[in-house]
């Protein structure tokens, strides 16, 4: 009972690193970086929900789409004004600039919104019990927005024209050049999409927990993890892979200290990077 | 008019120039094909078409209209589709999705041009919705072909569609391109099966050392002892 | 009064340049000398501190301690340690591509960083070790800081002598091969994996040997200074406006750098004292904005790589 | 000097060599060639240990060499060049070459650190040697220039230079002429003769150009299709209907089982 309790948890934590790890599975794949700057991106978003949702006053389901925008923006004004004049020099040059991104953001959310640890809603929420299980009702809309958000990526991803192309650039950059695909228009949608979900998934974890400027970052290991479990490039192995992190790391909980959680995705990123770097599903497709 | 030329192009990937001088031509509704030995600079050739190499000298015209230079995106929305040897489908995607991709470029309505692409590869439409990265050889090269048939384009360029294959997809392939041409698309193609590709030529090129030797027709040069000589040296 | 003032700060401030010269020597062996990219500088950083904190202070009920060793016993440990963990890493991740490496990196710096908070029984958690003995104490009274900035500046040129000597040996020109194209270097019968592998712990090891000089340095470690900010962050942006590949490009990032970051400081704590974290925020913004424009300007650094000079012989 | 054995390989679902066997002669420069898509880079790329066979042996000197890494071989005296000229772009031109001996003393840390009056007497000879060896390729007057600032010629000739910086007993030159100009190429051809004759270095050689292979290489291995098509001299090569074939390409299926 007490292991699906750590269960429900783990598919809440889970769908909120699924969220993060599509973006980074994306621009990894597309871009050929990893992008330390995405969990920042996450906080930035969390914080922008807090204005809106907590000192204005209006519902969530104003606000998460207002962060979720406002990280997307974000994210294509940090591609338009630095990581695209690093575009043809080596990758590495990318991933430092975003290692450096990640400060800057992290540094202007603790300028704005102070070091404090912060809640949207203050006061206790009671919990929905059923069956001698516990869930929060917070969680239960966590849970709900993020299956709407994948279906809805995976809608785009599906059916439209650039989402497919996306997908196209993620498999071979040469061929969709070649096909008359535009690869700047492709990069600025996979910013707009990976920041989107950054946005969401900051705003979740916000609520799922507390906002601090540190919480997208400590976030960030296990979103890698997740993508390279899921194998690079691919956002339907992210989605997996986020869900296999989360409930590790909350089941965890009935072996080890709580303490630890982030040691479960490191110690899962580290097996998966002896036995199979190219992640789970890479076999599929690759032949 | 000839709907594509390129005169005298000299250029490279870097500081050494691979084309010295080359000059071809192929007029609406031909098919030419490029052979020589290996290395000569045939696939070198069709990249410089396609904007992916460094031209020191020389020009490229398409149906009236400079293009030398020119990005990838923009040859292809003037009606040039291009078919590399390798890795020419996107393998995590669809069959169905591959042809979609090959017309991004347009907004009209593609279902025609799908459904004309069925016509001519049957085996794509049963596997329409399966990854192509799971499609034998041959099939790969239908779909690569169907892709950049998507743009309904005044001219392809095929560069070694039979590489790799089996001597019975090879006369599918020739079989096929003959289709295409049929419908009115001109065919500049790049081919290691010489005999074979000559034989359903308009006309053809001798490439040696990155220059063009010979020109004429597709049986002039299947006669000329001298062209077959030229693959082994003098 | 005011000159005494200045020439304290003067040691300080010179004593703290010092660690963070090691610091970026370290990263220069793995990123500079090798291309390896290591996010996780903060990891061996603190294993240092800790180590050699631990195995020098007195007996205290606050965390693992009382062997009370001498401090030098604490820096070898401290070295050997920090160089068992990149061994580690290292035999994990250098046969994979670069970036992974990097993810790997700051994984074990979040580890690093979990044990510190969680294990009180080690590392006294969250209120750190206090009373780490510094060496020289009293042997000259009033002149403890300078007898340390001098064991300090001993090492920096211990370590800068080594590193220019590895840079100028068959050994850098192996390793720099590999950067350079490591399919021809393995054609030309070089190991790359060894070889990298040696560079990686190298840098760890002079990171270890930091730590601890830090630790002996402050007296005082909390898990609060060995945040990825100061830990490895600066390092970083030091190494590349000094110029990657370059020990002297190292140095003179290592002093810049901190020089910047001490300035703005000093104008902070002048700010109000509701304004002082946010100000710190500024800072920090500030540092990651010049590594932004470091790379887009002059990515070479101020000194950038050069081969090493070729000692002619007559003949 | 060395055999391969019914050697295959496969990307994927694609072979490209199959039951490959041969052996390439001590003190001979064998040649090569084949159409495109005959696998010879996969063979070459094999016997240097840079790809592992499917299925397969390769016998060099006698020992089984099969799946050994490519450090591994060039210690037992296998070196290679790439077509693609692989040069140390910030490392200098002589400095591209002193890299190559193998166990250089100052290759150990601690020897750069504490023994430094032997590494640099080692450092002495070794750039003697790479003097040697520029002067050869005539290319001492960008000694000291960044190899990665040379022009494509002199980075073929680089490539070349860094296989006579070790004792090799094969060398495996990989379309050494490719991009290379004509003056150049009977440069090339010179001093791969002059190598053979001067110091007995076996070579074994893919090349394109038929000029080069028929100046150098006897004998000649014709690939096609991942096969071993004939083996001879050029004269023999060059007067089999089979060998024109396989690079000319099959006839219209219908037409060859008429013709045959």
């Amino acid at each position: 009972m007490e292991l699906l309790q750590l269960l429900i948890y783990g598919v809440v934590l889970g769908s909120v690193i699924a969220l993060g790890a599509i973006g980074v599975s994306l621009t990894f794949g597309i871009l050929g970086f990893a992008n330390f700057s995405h969990g920042d991106l996450m906080s930035v978003g969390a914080y922008i929900a807090l204005v809106f949702f907590t000192t204005l006053s209006w519902p969530l389901w104003i606000a998460l789409p207002i962060a979720m925008i406002a990280a997307a923006g974000l994210a294509v004004v940090i591609d338009r004004s630095l990581y695209r004049w690093f575009r043809g020099r080596q990758t590495v040059i990318l991933l430092i600039s975003s290692f450096g991104v990640a400060l800057i953001l992290r540094a202007l959310v603790q300028m704005i919104w102070g070091p404090d640890t912060i809640t949207y809603q203050t006061g206790i929420q009671m919990p929905y019990r059923f069956a001698g299980l516990r869930i929060r009702p917070d969680q239960v809309t966590i849970l709900l927005c993020c299956v709407a958000l994948v279906v809805a990526v995976h809608l785009f991803l599906q059916r439209t024209k650039m989402g497919k192309a996306m997908r196209a650039m993620a498999d071979n950059p040469n061929l969709a050049r070649l096909s008359g695909i535009d690869t700047e228009r492709v990069i600025l949608w996979t910013w707009i999409l990976g920041g989107g979900l950054a946005g969401a998934a900051g705003v979740f974890l916000g609520l799922d927990t507390r906002l601090h400027p540190e919480m997208g970052w400590t976030l960030l290991l296990p979103i890698f993890a997740a993508v390279i479990l899921g194998g690079i490039g691919k956002p339907y192995g992210a989605i997996v892979g986020g869900l296999v992190i989360g409930i590790a790391q909350e089941a965890s909980a009935y072996v080890i200290s709580p303490a630890y959680k982030p040691a479960v995705a490191f110690a899962i990123l580290v097996i998966m990077l002896i036995f199979r770097p190219t992640g789970l599903f890479a076999g599929r497709s690759v032949v | 008019m000839s709907l594509l030329s390129m005169e005298n192009v000299t250029g490279g990937y870097g500081e050494a120039d691979i084309l010295h001088s080359v000059s071809l031509q192929v007029n609406p509704k031909e098919i030419v094909v490029i052979v020589g030995p290996n290395g000569a600079g045939k696939s070198t050739a069709m990249k410089a078409v396609f904007g992916l190499l460094r031209l020191r000298s020389g020009r490229i015209q398409f149906d009236g209209q400079d293009i030398t230079n020119w990005k990838p995106d923009r040859v292809v929305r003037r009606g040039i589709c291009f078919v590399p040897q390798t890795d020419n489908v996107f393998p995590s995607l669809s069959v169905q999705e591959n042809l979609e991709m090959g017309a991004f470029v347009r907004d009209d309505d593609i279902r025609p041009a799908m459904e004309r692409v069925f016509e001519l590869f049957p085996p794509l439409r049963e596997k329409r919705r399966q990854a192509a990265g799971t499609l034998s050889g041959g099939q790969r090269q239908m779909v690569a072909m169907g892709r950049a048939l998507m743009l309904e384009p005044k001219l392809l360029l095929l560069d070694e569609p039979t590489a790799g294959l089996s001597p019975i997809f090879i006369d599918q392939i020739f079989e096929i391109v003959k289709q295409v041409n049929a419908t009115g698309i001109g065919i500049l193609m790049v081919e290691q099966n010489a005999k074979q590709a000559l034989a359903i030529a308009n006309r053809g090129y001798v490439m040696a050392q990155g220059s063009n030797r010979h020109e004429g027709s597709g049986e002039e040069l299947l006669a000329d002892r001298e062209v077959a000589e030229m693959f082994l040296g003098g | 009064m005011e000159l005494a003032g200045l020439l304290t700060y003067g040691i300080f401030f010179l004593t703290l340049v010092g660690i963070y010269g090691l610091l970026a020597l370290g990263l220069n062996v793995q990123w500079g000398y090798a291309g390896m990219l290591n996010i996780g500088v903060a990891a061996f950083f603190t294993v240092g501190a800790y180590t050699s904190a631990i195995i020098t202070t007195a007996a205290s009920s606050g965390h693992l301690g009382g062997f009370a060793l001498p401090v030098p016993v604490g820096l070898l440990a401290a070295m050997f340690l920090s160089g068992v963990l990149a061994l580690a890493i290292g035999l994990i991740t250098l046969r994979l591509r670069s970036d992974y490496l990097a993810i790997a990196s700051i994984g074990i710096a979040e580890i690093v960083r979990l044990v510190l908070k969680n294990e009180g029984w080690l590392t006294g958690g969250v209120r750190g070790m206090a009373g780490i003995p510094r060496p020289f104490q009293g042997w000259i009274p009033g002149y403890d800081a300078l007898l340390f900035l001098a064991l300090v500046v001993f090492c920096v040129v211990l370590i800068y002598w080594a590193n220019e000597r590895a840079w100028r040996s068959p050994w850098g020109r192996v390793l720099r091969a590999i950067r350079e194209n490591e399919a021809a270097a393995r054609a030309m019968g070089k190991n790359s994996l060894v070889f990298r592998l040696q560079a990686f712990v190298l840098g760890a090891v002079v990171m270890g040997l930091a730590g601890a000089l830090y630790a002996h340095f402050v007296r005082f470690i909390s898990p609060e200074a060995f945040n990825p900010l100061f830990a490895t962050f600066l390092v970083w942006v030091m190494l590349i406006a000094g110029g990657s590949g370059n020990n002297r490009g190292a140095l003179l990032g290592a002093f810049a750098i901190w020089a910047v970051w001490s300035v703005t400081e000093i104008m902070v704590t002048r700010l109000p004292e509701d304004l002082v974290t946010r100000a710190g925020a500024l800072r920090v913004l500030l540092i990651g904005v010049l590594l932004q424009v470091i790379l887009l300007v002059r990515p070479q650094g101020m000194l950038p790589e050069r081969p090493p000079r070729r000692e002619r012989q007559e003949e | 000097m060395i055999r391969v054995e019914h050697l295959s390989k496969s990307f994927g679902g694609l072979q490209a060599v199959r039951d490959c066997s041969f052996s390439l002669q001590e003190g001979k420069i064998t040649g090569l060639i084949g159409p495109n898509g005959a696998g010879k880079t996969t063979v070459f790329n094999m016997i240097a240990g840079f790809i592992k066979p499917t299925s397969g042996r390769i016998l060099f000197m006698g020992q089984d060499v099969t799946g050994f890494s490519p450090e591994r071989l060039f210690h037992l005296g296998i070196v290679r060049t790439f077509q693609i000229p692989h040069e140390f772009g910030k490392m200098t031109v002589l400095e591209n070459l002193m890299l190559v001996p193998p166990e250089q003393k100052g290759e150990a840390l601690f020897n750069a650190w504490l023994g430094w009056g032997g590494v640099r007497r080692q450092e002495r000879e070794v750039l003697r040697k790479a003097e040697e060896v520029l002067e050869f390729l005539e290319l001492t007057h960008v000694a000291d220039e960044l190899a990665g600032n040379l022009s494509g010629g002199q980075k073929k000739l680089l490539e070349l230079g860094r296989t006579m910086m070790t004792d090799a007993k094969l060398v495996l030159l990989d379309e050494p002429a490719a991009g290379v100009n004509r003056t150049l190429m009977g440069k090339l051809a010179r001093m791969i003769q002059q190598l053979h004759q001067e110091r007995g270095y076996t070579f074994c050689i893919i090349e394109h150009d038929m000029d080069l292979i028929a100046q150098l290489c006897d004998p000649i291995i014709v690939l096609a299709e991942g096969r071993v098509l004939t083996e001879g001299s050029m004269e023999a090569i060059r007067s089999d209907e089979r060998v024109l074939e396989a690079y000319l390409g099959h006839s219209g299926a219908h037409e060859t089982e008429g013709a045959a």
